[in-house]
Parts: structure tokens; C-alpha cells; sequence
């Protein structure tokens, strides 16, 4: 206590802090920190799209125990069948099993998502923090550099790679991580400015600290809720663009299973077989709908628990 | 204001010149005699030293490089090596094509989403802001070729509706043209109009809470004047910047898009050109591609001076 | 000898640039200023908005680095020191904000944010330095049950006093005040300018005290600087410039400062309840 | 009319302030003009992090006559700024709700009305400006669009009458050159200038009632007076009334003859200008004009206090909202019996228990 005259007649003034009547919530206990993970499983849509999430990394990695048959054995006698007790989901124009290519394909996507999305977050993110930390010229050089990078058409860099280095999935991706770098560093690059200009940046620099403790400790855990919506939604932009370059030939090589080469199969037998359209587009689309949802989830969970607000 | 628009599009122009030369790059570090690779199956000793001679491969990269763009300044592309045609000639005749896709699809999402934008921000929080919101994070997640197949099989194919595939050109009538790019367009416009939607309606959000709108209820002006004069001016900003990056996405899934229609666009040409490693009308395709981003974004840039009047000055 | 010693400091800012980014249009925040403090002073410096007050404050701790002047701080030359040397004498010279609620990091706990220069500046143990952060809680009136707390649950009032205490943990010779109670209600800003002054008296602290309120600086300051377009305008101590303020533009702050006498139908000021009738 | 409940709210200067509680009777309807603005019992409730609803302004009560200038003053939390919007009907706009009360202007009521007749009160009847002056100008529409507006739609004057109109408000708020200013965008304009520009705006469409919300906080001292001047000269030019929201007692003693203290969500007391100065009837107005800091009159250096913090919405103490943070209170009175807001002794207006038994310091002179 320092200035304030405690009136005797009060109960319980002993522990009043300056500056404060107690209310009903200042109870002098820690306030219970939620648990991120706890905090992730509170809201439904988060829950469900990261069940989704895992049955799929299961079902990649179980591909061979799962699937009825071998997707690239060709039978020509049961051409283009739909679908049946044998074959769940029909046969494409090799006779191949449909359901055993889109379990196979499961593979390619997570694999392709996971390629591309790591080149973009180990550029872009680093890259992003120390644009706008560091400002002046560097930033002005690196935004420079990742709006360039941004206005390049992603698919149209990714073919230019694949018609010079040959085909294959990996190049591809690369190629899409490099084009989805920026999203990476404009949104680094935003959140550090954005605390930049926090006085607590201010104030950390000014009592001493480092500035690698400054960006580390204050910066970074600003940074990250957005981030990884970022890192879901570039998720499933790879899946997509992965899905794209296949369905154009340019991806993964036949007879390699791909939700993208079974459209391309599915697209040019349109007439005979309009079943095969639905299977892989709606795997496509039900994985890009899940990392998003997972990824708006977790920055929620993040903002929220970090701060130490209870909203 | 000129002034203004000049400078914008003088910080643009290297972009013309640092893509083309990324792709000279990348051919140059890749693996094998590029002639060789080039000359595709079995190939006679003068098809690969006539490739090697076309593109100069003798040559350092930086005078090869130098070479393209002195002849691409003058409007020549070069020759196709699969059909002997000139690579100007070839994109000319399917660039109508590709441009009227992206056309279509952009003026498709920038008024359908900002519509879906506006009524949502006219009662925050009620079921058609919920509505469009969810349906917007949903749409966003369709993949667009697959979105085209799924149209096309359903419109074109079982019910026929719309013609299932190719192009006419809009001497056609208008009609016509129209008539084949509806399914194609919804495709291609479907995710940029739902990105459109959800940035605006948060954008507008944002606005719709700043003092100055606070202002503008104070005043007595009535709700769709604040949303629509005080609120969309404002809120524009953001979007046409997304814009403008999505107008290269756009253009990216034209290609895919123009592959499920059969049209005979860019975008073909392109996919023919790299399975046949055809690399000067690749190069022509990725120049093309870039002046064409280059513009929108100097668009984009210029209508900064109209939305916010701090940059003019 | 003084403790700080400012000479002849200048910095320019740029609000434009060109489209390579480079600045234009450079614009003077600080010019030629000049002034010393001692230890265990009070200095105020005020003026309106766009005197270069803030800025000067934060080229004494070097956050803005000025382009020319030199500064001194207890016989080291700061602008000369390097990283290493400058974190050091950072020790000795502290600083608290004008906006009590973004001076503290969100995600960081009271304790954690009160330790945090232990941490950075000592080897102390970690429960060495929970104790002292409780101590130093306490010196500042808040409880040691305030540690676990995260900014975004205190009062404006309280967070002031909790930066106050990270701002003593080393035990400064200096504190650079930038506005510290501009953002505090009426009742609570005198609570914390009283506490500022009992702490200088008993830690013999200096004040470089940033402000624009005249009608504080009587309270805190011994000398007053008055800037205004980035010059010092006068300088003197509290009783010459509220008694006889040389200046024309220090007379003119010290009349507009409002004086809580209701007017008459005729605007006389009224001065007692009987002049009324 | 309920002439009892009438009383709560201080009469304007021109009625004796001892004649009051003796007969509220004797003040006949008639000869009473009617307030121009009545705001009766009016609560207000925003919603909180979860579901709920908190409480941030709760039974206010008071009364403008035309012409008249007051103030509503209090610190952050204490529900002036919510009040004020309540005022102009736009809680909702804010995220609030109105959860009892009425606010009647010129004799109409509209509380419950639907947002178009508000519509048409915004503006011709009621304008308001705020504490960030330039936050408050749409960046993108030069001032004299701005200014404009608002005359198109509720004067109905052509574009060109409504351009001459925007003009000549600058003048009258001595913008210099004021026909180049009026296309100029806000952000050419300084805060000063801003406010200036807001006066204009709102002044333009001849509103009975003026609310300025702290309209002179976020602007330099020296700003600060000239503004007030202006406010001071605009209202005896046009004879708009003023309700004028503020933290600042001593900048409220420049403008305003009657004021009302607020302290968590309430009114705490309610007396003509003079006499809250001077014999303030509750201790936290006192302590209020204690803490003001004043050349030459700070004793040894040391300014007042009153101890504690401002409770927040929703953690108000349960008997008097002070008590806690007073030095008068009482236990066992003060801290379980919620005071009402009574006629004391002055014949103002307070919420102490102790009002009467208390003689309160008042300003330093």
C-alpha cells in the first residue's frame, strides 16, 4: 500500500490493490490457462474436419491393407463397369478398381500438400519476419520480390518446370511452394509490422532485450495464429494444383493413382462413365474443406488461449 | 494522377523481363542436352543440330537470352518446333478465346460476389450473412476443373442445356458466344467470386465499424447509402489487391478449364506445347501470361487513386 | 558532473517516398536540442503535439537514432556504444509508455513480463527472480497475486503500475517518462504521478518526463523544457516558467490550460458560490 | 406527468434552485417550458464475450431545455459516451440494446420507434460530434461532399445549393478559404480543423440539440480553447442546445451551465454549474475537482486522489457504487443500501446517503 488510506470499517481490504475495487472475477487464483488442445476440441467443425484429417493420413499410410485391389492391375474385360458389390466404385477405362486408385491417391495429395506447403512456410515465413522487422530496404526489396512471385500464374510456372525438368510430382511442387511462398511472408510480414509498432516491442527493446529475443518471444507467437491458416489453406492449394497438373498430364506419371489422373480418365470417358467424376472430386474437395477448417480452428484456439483472454 | 499511373507502370515493366528470364534459367539448368531432349523419339542428327540452332543452344545463356528479347520487342516470337508456325501468329489466334473465359469468369465473380458482399453487410450477423458466409468458405474448397466436369456432365451432357464443348467466337453473335462460355465461366468464376464475397463482407465489416460511419448513422443517412457510398468505397481497397493477385490464379485455371471445355485457347496450346516440349511457344505463353498481370495489377494500382485520395497526392 | 547530457541533437523523419522506396520530403522532429539532467531530477519536457517531445525521450535512450548530437550518459558516450555495450547501459536507464495497455506484451504473464529484464540482464535463478517480482509488485502497490495475470485483465491504472516496476527491476538511475498517465482516468493518474514522485524520492531516481500537460509538470518536474516544431522553446525551472514565463508560446500553453470556474450568463468567470446572487 | 419524478431532474438555471423541493407544484405544466430533450429511466446493455448481457448504463434520467448547455461528465466505464449514443438512437449501431427507459425530443418519443422517424431526427433535430475528429471524416469524400450530404437529404437543396451551403458552414467555422477547403480531403485537414469541419456538418442542417462527445480530448490545449470558443459562439449565433459529454471537469466549467456527474453506469449527482463547483453534494464529485491539477495550487507538490479504481460494468458493488473507493462511507449503510438520486439541501440533485450530513470541499479558488 502505498498512498491509500484504508478505512478500519471495510472488511477485507487487506490485499486491495491500488488502482482496483476486487470485482466478482478477481479471484486471486491463476487465471486457468485453456489448454490449446482442449481449446481446439471446443468447437465442432474443428473436431470434425481433424477426425477427417486423420482418417486420411491413416488411410494413405495403410493404403495397401485397406484397398480391395492392386489400382494399377488392368482387366480390359470389365471396362468401365459402374459400380457394383465387387467394385464399389466402378472401373475405369483400364478395367482398374476405382475405390483402390482413389485409396492410392490419397497418398499423392497428402504428399504433394505437405511438399509444397513446406517450401512456402521455410521461405516465407522466416523471410516475412525479418521483412518487417528489420524494414527499410530489405523489406522494401523483398516485398518487391514476393509480388513478383505472386503475380506469376502458379500453374503456369509449375508447367514451365515440369516441360523442362520432365514430369514427376516433386518438381511440380516445388514449384507450386515457391508460387505460395508470399502468402507466407505478406502475412508474416503483416503481423510483424502490426506489432512492430506495439509499445511492448518498444519497451522490450528498450529495457535491453536482444534482438533475437525481441523477434523470437514477442514477435514470433503474434505471427503464428495467422500462419497456420495459412499453412491450411496452402494445404489444400497444393492438393488442388497437385489434382490440376495431374488431370493435365503433367503430374504424377500413369499408372500412378492420383485424384487428379482418375479425373482426367474420368473427364475423357464423360459419356460412357459419369460416375467416375464424383469419387475424386469430392475427396478433393472434402480435403481442402477439412485443412481449412482445422486451420481457422487452431488460430482461434491460438489467438484465444495465448492471450490469456478468455475470448 | 498520369503521372501517377506512369511511375506505377515503370516499377512494372522489369517484371516483363525477370519471368522470361527465370524460364531461360531453368532451361539451362536442365539435365541433359536440351536439344536432345527436344528433338523427342529416335531423332535424326539434323533435327538436333536444327533445334540447337533455333534456340541457339551453342550460345551463352546470357546471349540467347538478350537475342529473345530483342526479337520479342520487335513482336517476333520465334517458330513453333512442332508445326513450324510463327509463335505470335498462334497465340493471336487463341488469345480471344482464353480472354473471353477470363472475362467472363472475372465479371461473373466480381459482381456476383460483391452483391452476395453487400446484402450480407446490410444486417451483420443475420441467417443470409451466415448463409453466404458459410457457402462462400464451402465454394471456396471446390476444385475449378472438377467444378467444370461436374457442370458440363450436368448441363451439357445429360441435360443439354448449354453446348458441351468447344468455342465461338463472339462474330457468331453474341449469343453464341455467350452460350459457350456460361458452364466454363461458372467454373473458372466460382472461386474467385466466393473469395470476393468473403474478403468484401469482412472488409466492409471492418469499415462499418470505424467512427466515421458512426458518423454518417449520426447524420441520418440511411443504411444502403452507408453501405453502399460510405462503406464499399472504403472497403474496395483490400479486394481489388486480392483481385488483382487472383487474376493470375484465374488465368492459371484457364488452362485446366479450357481442357475439360475442348476450347481452343491458351491454355491448350500451352499443354500441347510442354508435352511436346515446344519451348519458344512456351515462352510465348508465359510472356503472355505476364503482360497480361502486369496490366491488371497497373489497373489495380491506378484504381488505388480513385478508392483512397491519400495516394494521388 | 550530470547524469545525462544532451547536445545539440537533431533528427529528421521522411513521410514520403518514391516508388524505388526511398524517402522524400524530409521533415525536422528534432533540432539542436540541448539540455541536461541530473541525478535524482526531474526534468520535464512539454509542448503540444509535433513538438518532437516523444522523440527526444527516445534519442536519450538511443530507440531512435539521432542524426547528430551527442549524448552522455553517466560519463559513457551512448551514441558510440555498440550493441552489446548499448544493452548494458540500458540497465541503468529505463523507460515507461504512454499506453499502459500495448506496453506490455499480451501473451506474457505480469510476473513473466516483470522478470523479464532479471532475465535478460542477470543470472539469477528463476525463483530468485519470482521473488524479486513479487517484491517489486508490491513497491509499486500491487499484490504478488497480480503475477500470474495477463495484461488484458488489469486496469489501465494498474498496468502503469506494473510497468513502473519492470522499469525499477534493475534498479536505473534513470526513467524516461513518455506520457505516463496522458491514457489514465483523472482519479487514477494523480494515484500513479504520486507514486512516480515517492519513488524518486526514496530511490533518488531521475525523471526525464515527457508530457503535454502543463498543469501536471508543476506537480513532478523541477526544471521544464518547452518545445515546440522541435526546438526548445525556453527552459527554466517550475517556479520561473509558472511564475514568470519569458515566452510568449509558454504563456500562451499556460493561459489555454482550462481553470475549473464555471462562467456567468455574461463568460465572467465566477470564483466564489456568492457571486452568484 | 409524474411532477415528483419531474424533480429528479434539475431544473435550468433560470428556476431558483431552492424553489424547487419546496412546491413542485407551484411549476406548472404550463408555465414550464417543455425540455427539449427528456431522457427518463433509460439502461442500456451490451453484450459480453459469452451470451451474456452487461449493463453499462443503468436508470439515467435527465432533462435539456432549448438553449441550454450541460454536461455529462464521468470517466472511462461511467457510461457517458453510451449515454449520449442512447441519446442519438444509436445503441444498436454500437452493438448495444436499450433495456428500459424512453428518450422524448421536442415532445416526441422515440424510443421504439423504427429506424427510419430516427432517421429523420439525425440531423435536423439532434447531431452529434465526436472524440476523434478525424477518424470521424469518411477519408475517401472531400469535407464539402461530406457537408453536402447531409443537407441534400434532410434540407432537400439541390447539388448546387447544398455546395454553396457547405461553403458557407466553413465560413462560419472560420475554416480560411473556404471554398478551396471544401474540396479538399480530410486528411489535408489537422484535428482542429477536423472538428471544425464536423461542427460545419452538423450545424448545417440547424439541429436543436448539439452532442459533442469529448470533442476537444484528442486536440492540443491551445487547439482545445479555440474549439471551445467556437462551440461557445455557435451556440449563442444559432441557440442550439448542448449536451456536452466530458472527462474534464475544468474544461466543462468554460461551456456549460449545468452538469451531471456519472459514476458506474448512473448519474451521481446533478446540479447548476456554479453549484457543483462550489458545493459539490457527493465525494466523488469532490474528489473529482480535487485531483484536477492546477498551476500554482497543487499543495506540497502532492495532488489529491481517490483511492481504488472505476469499477467495470458488470463488477459494480451492490449497495453505493463509491462506497468502496470513499472516505465517507459507512459500513453497514453505505455498502448495502444503493443511494437513490434525491433532492439534497442545494437543491440539486445526489446519490449520497450522506449528502446532507457532509460538508464537501468544492474548488480551490
Amino acid at each position: 500500500m502505498t498512498e491509500q488510506e484504508v478505512d478500519p470499517r471495510f472488511p477485507d481490504p487487506g490485499d486491495t490493490p491500488v488502482g482496483e475495487v476486487p470485482g466478482p472475477d478477481a479471484e486471486p487464483e491463476l487465471p486457468t490457462r485453456p489448454g490449446i488442445l482442449r481449446s481446439i476440441l471446443r468447437r465442432r467443425s474443428t473436431v470434425v474436419a481433424a477426425v477427417f484429417i486423420l482418417l486420411l493420413i491413416v488411410v494413405a499410410l495403410a493404403a495397401p491393407l485397406l484397398a480391395p485391389y492392386d489400382p494399377t492391375e488392368q482387366d480390359l474385360l470389365i471396362r468401365l463397369q459402374g459400380p457394383s458389390g465387387a467394385h464399389w466404385l466402378g472401373t475405369d477405362d483400364y478395367g482398374r478398381d476405382a475405390l483402390s486408385r482413389l485409396i492410392y491417391g490419397s497418398r499423392v495429395s497428402l504428399w504433394a500438400g505437405l511438399q509444397a506447403t513446406g517450401v512456402a512456410l521455410i521461405l516465407g515465413l522466416p523471410l516475412g519476419v525479418l521483412a518487417g522487422f528489420y524494414g527499410r530496404w530489405l523489406n522494401v526489396l523483398l516485398t518487391r520480390i514476393m509480388d513478383a512471385m505472386m503475380s506469376t500464374p502458379s500453374l503456369v510456372l509449375a508447367i514451365t518446370i515440369v516441360a523442362v525438368l520432365g514430369g514427376g510430382i516433386t518438381n511440380a511442387m516445388l514449384a507450386i511452394g515457391l508460387v505460395m511462398t508470399p502468402r507466407f511472408f505478406r502475412v508474416a510480414r503483416a503481423g510483424t509490422m502490426d506489432v512492430r509498432h506495439e509499445t511492448y516491442i518498444e519497451a522490450s527493446i528498450a529495457l535491453g532485450c536482444s534482438t533475437w529475443r525481441t523477434a523470437v518471444r514477442h514477435i514470433l507467437p503474434n505471427v503464428l495464429p495467422p500462419i497456420v491458416l495459412v499453412i491450411s489453406v496452402s494445404l489444400g492449394t497444393a492438393v488442388s494444383a497437385e489434382a490440376s497438373l495431374s488431370f493435365l498430364g503433367l503430374g504424377v506419371v500413369e499408372p500412378t493413382p492420383s485424384w487428379g489422373s482418375m479425373l482426367k480418365t474420368a473427364s475423357s470417358n464423360m459419356s460412357l462413365a459419369p460416375y467416375l467424376v464424383w469419387p475424386p472430386g469430392i475427396m478433393i474437395f472434402l480435403t481442402v474443406l477439412a485443412f481449412t477448417y482445422l486451420g481457422d480452428g487452431v488460430r482461434r484456439a491460438l489467438t484465444r488461449s495465448r492471450s490469456g483472454r478468455q475470448d | 494522377m498520369l503521372r501517377y499511373a506512369g511511375r506505377r507502370l515503370l516499377a512494372a515493366i522489369p517484371l516483363l523481363f525477370v519471368v522470361p528470364l527465370l524460364v531461360f534459367i531453368l532451361i539451362d539448368r536442365a539435365p541433359g542436352d536440351q536439344a536432345v531432349v527436344l528433338a523427342g523419339e529416335n531423332p535424326t542428327p539434323e533435327r538436333i543440330a536444327s533445334i540447337r540452332e533455333q534456340l541457339g543452344l551453342d550460345d551463352p545463356l546470357i546471349v540467347r537470352y538478350f537475342d529473345w528479347v530483342v526479337h520479342a520487342i520487335r513482336g517476333d516470337l520465334g517458330t513453333s518446333l512442332l508445326s513450324d508456325q510463327r509463335v505470335i501468329d498462334l497465340l493471336l489466334r487463341r488469345m480471344a478465346t482464353t480472354m473471353s473465359l477470363v472475362l467472363v469468369a472475372m465479371v461473373m465473380a466480381v459482381l456476383v460476389g460483391a452483391v452476395l458482399a453487400i446484402l450480407s453487410a446490410m444486417r451483420p450477423g443475420g441467417f443470409f450473412d451466415r448463409f453466404i458466409n458459410w457457402a462462400a468458405s464451402v465454394a471456396i474448397a471446390i476444385p475449378a476443373f472438377w467444378f467444370g466436369l461436374v457442370l458440363a456432365s450436368l448441363f451439357a451432357v445429360t441435360y443439354q442445356i448449354f453446348p458441351p464443348f468447344g468455342y465461338q467466337p463472339m462474330s457468331e453473335g453474341f449469343g453464341t458466344w455467350l452460350s459457350y462460355l456460361v458452364l466454363p465461366g461458372i467454373a473458372l468464376g466460382l472461386l474467385p467470386a466466393a473469395e470476393v464475397a468473403l474478403q468484401l463482407r469482412s472488409a466492409l465489416g471492418q469499415v462499418l465499424k470505424t467512427d466515421y460511419v458512426l458518423n454518417a448513422e449520426a447524420k441520418g443517412l440511411s443504411r444502403p447509402t452507408i453501405v453502399m457510398k460510405h462503406g464499399l468505397k472504403n472497403a474496395a481497397i483490400p479486394v481489388i489487391t486480392v483481385l488483382g493477385f487472383r487474376v493470375a490464379e484465374v488465368l492459371a485455371g484457364s488452362v485446366t478449364i479450357e481442357i475439360v471445355y475442348n476450347m481452343p485457347g491458351l491454355g491448350q496450346l500451352a499443354v500441347d506445347s510442354v508435352q511436346n516440349r515446344d519451348i519458344p511457344v512456351l515462352l510465348g505463353f508465359v510472356l503472355f501470361s505476364t503482360i497480361v498481370v502486369v496490366l491488371v495489377n497497373l489497373l489495380v494500382d491506378i484504381s488505388y487513386g480513385y478508392f483512397n485520395p491519400k495516394v494521388r497526392s | 558532473m550530470s547524469l545525462l547530457e544532451v547536445k545539440d541533437v537533431t533528427k529528421s523523419f521522411s513521410t514520403k517516398r518514391d516508388f524505388l522506396g526511398r524517402r522524400i520530403g524530409w521533415t525536422h522532429a528534432v533540432k539542436g536540442v540541448s539540455f541536461t539532467l541530473d541525478a535524482g531530477e526531474c526534468l520535464a519536457v512539454v509542448g503540444e503535439s509535433g513538438a518532437g517531445k516523444s522523440t527526444v525521450g527516445r534519442i536519450a535512450l538511443r530507440l531512435i537514432e539521432p542524426d547528430s548530437g551527442s549524448i552522455t550518459f553517466d560519463g559513457v558516450d551512448v551514441r558510440a556504444a555498440r550493441a552489446q555495450e548499448l544493452r548494458a547501459l540500458r540497465q541503468r536507464m529505463q523507460m515507461i509508455f504512454q499506453d499502459p495497455h500495448s506496453s506490455l506484451d499480451p501473451r506474457m504473464t505480469i510476473g513473466d513480463a516483470v522478470a523479464e529484464p532479471l532475465l535478460v540482464h542477470t543470472d539469477r535463478s528463476r525463483t530468485e527472480r519470482e521473488r524479486q517480482s513479487a517484491a517489486l509488485l508490491e513497491r509499486v502497490g500491487l499484490g504478488s497475486r497480480y503475477l500470474g495475470r495477463y495484461p488484458a485483465e488489469l486496469s489501465g491504472g494498474q498496468l502503469q503500475r506494473v510497468a513502473i516496476a519492470r522499469a525499477l527491476a534493475l534498479n536505473p538511475a534513470m526513467i524516461v517518462c513518455d506520457e505516463p498517465v496522458a491514457a489514465l482516468d483523472v482519479s487514477v493518474r494523480a494515484q500513479v504521478l504520486n507514486l512516480l514522485r515517492e519513488l524518486q524520492e526514496d530511490l533518488g531516481l531521475a525523471y526525464l518526463f515527457v508530457c503535454h500537460d502543463l498543469a501536471l509538470v508543476e506537480v513532478i518536474a523541477d526544471r521544464v523544457l518547452v518545445m515546440a516544431a522541435g526546438e526548445v522553446v525556453e527552459e527554466g525551472t517550475v517556479e520561473q516558467i509558472f511564475a514568470a514565463p519569458q515566452q510568449e508560446y509558454t504563456q500562451r500553453l499556460l493561459s489555454a490550460i482550462p481553470v475549473p470556474l464555471p462562467r456567468d450568463a455574461m463568460g465572467n468567470r465566477i470564483t466564489s458560490i456568492g457571486e452568484r446572487a | 406527468m409524474d411532477l415528483a419524478k419531474n424533480r429528479d431532474v434539475a431544473a435550468s438555471d433560470t428556476v431558483p434552485a431552492t424553489a424547487k423541493d419546496s412546491a413542485p407544484e407551484a411549476v406548472s405544466g404550463a408555465e414550464r417550458p417543455t425540455p427539449l430533450l427528456d431522457v427518463r429511466d433509460v439502461s442500456v446493455e451490451f453484450p459480453t464475450a459469452g451470451r451474456d448481457w452487461v449493463t453499462s448504463v443503468q436508470n439515467v434520467s435527465f432533462q435539456l431545455m432549448p438553449g441550454e448547455s450541460m454536461a455529462l461528465v464521468g470517466e472511462s466505464g461511467s457510461g457517458k459516451t453510451v449515454t449520449s449514443l442512447a441519446v442519438m438512437g444509436l445503441t444498436e449501431a454500437t452493438g448495444g440494446r436499450l433495456s428500459s427507459g424512453s428518450v422524448t425530443f421536442d415532445g416526441n418519443e422515440l424510443t421504439g420507434r423504427p429506424a427510419k422517424e430516427w432517421r429523420k431526427v439525425r440531423g435536423p433535430g439532434m447531431g452529434m460530434i465526436f472524440q476523434q475528429p478525424i477518424r470521424s471524416l469518411n477519408p475517401a469524400y472531400t469535407v464539402g461532399d461530406q457537408i453536402a450530404e447531409s443537407v441534400r437529404k434532410h434540407l432537400g437543396l439541390s447539388r448546387r445549393q447544398a455546395e454553396a451551403k457547405s461553403v458557407e458552414m466553413l465560413e462560419m467555422v472560420q475554416i480560411p478559404r473556404a471554398a478551396e477547403r471544401a474540396k479538399e480531403y480530410p486528411h489535408a485537414f489537422s484535428g482542429g480543423m477536423c472538428q471544425r469541419v464536423m461542427i460545419a456538418m452538423v450545424m448545417a442542417c440547424n439541429p436543436r440539440l448539439l452532442i459533442a462527445d469529448e470533442p476537444t480530448t484528442a486536440l492540443d490545449v491551445t487547439v482545445q480553447e479555440t474549439i471551445l470558443d467556437l462551440l461557445r459562439d455557435v451556440q449563442q449565433q444559432t441557440g442550439v442546445a448542448l449536451l456536452f459529454i466530458s472527462h474534464d471537469l475544468a474544461v466543462v466549467a468554460e461551456i456549460c451551465q449545468r452538469v451531471a456527474v456519472m459514476y458506474a453506469g448512473e448519474v451521481i449527482e446533478s446540479a447548476p454549474a456554479v453549484d457543483l463547483f462550489f458545493r459539490p453534494q457527493h465525494p466523488y464529485s469532490s474528489g473529482l475537482l480535487a485531483s484536477i491539477p492546477r498551476p500554482g495550487l497543487s499543495v506540497d507538490r502532492r495532488l489529491r486522489t481517490i483511492p481504488g479504481g472505476i469499477p467495470a460494468p458488470g463488477t459494480w458493488p451492490a449497495g453505493c457504487r463509491f462506497a468502496p473507493r470513499c472516505e465517507f462511507a459507512q459500513s453497514g449503510r453505505c455498502d448495502t443500501t444503493h443511494p437513490p438520486l434525491d433532492v439534497v439541501s442545494t437543491g440539486g440533485l445526489s446519490r449520497c446517503l450522506r449528502a446532507d450530513e457532509l460538508a464537501l470541499d468544492g474548488v480551490v479558488t
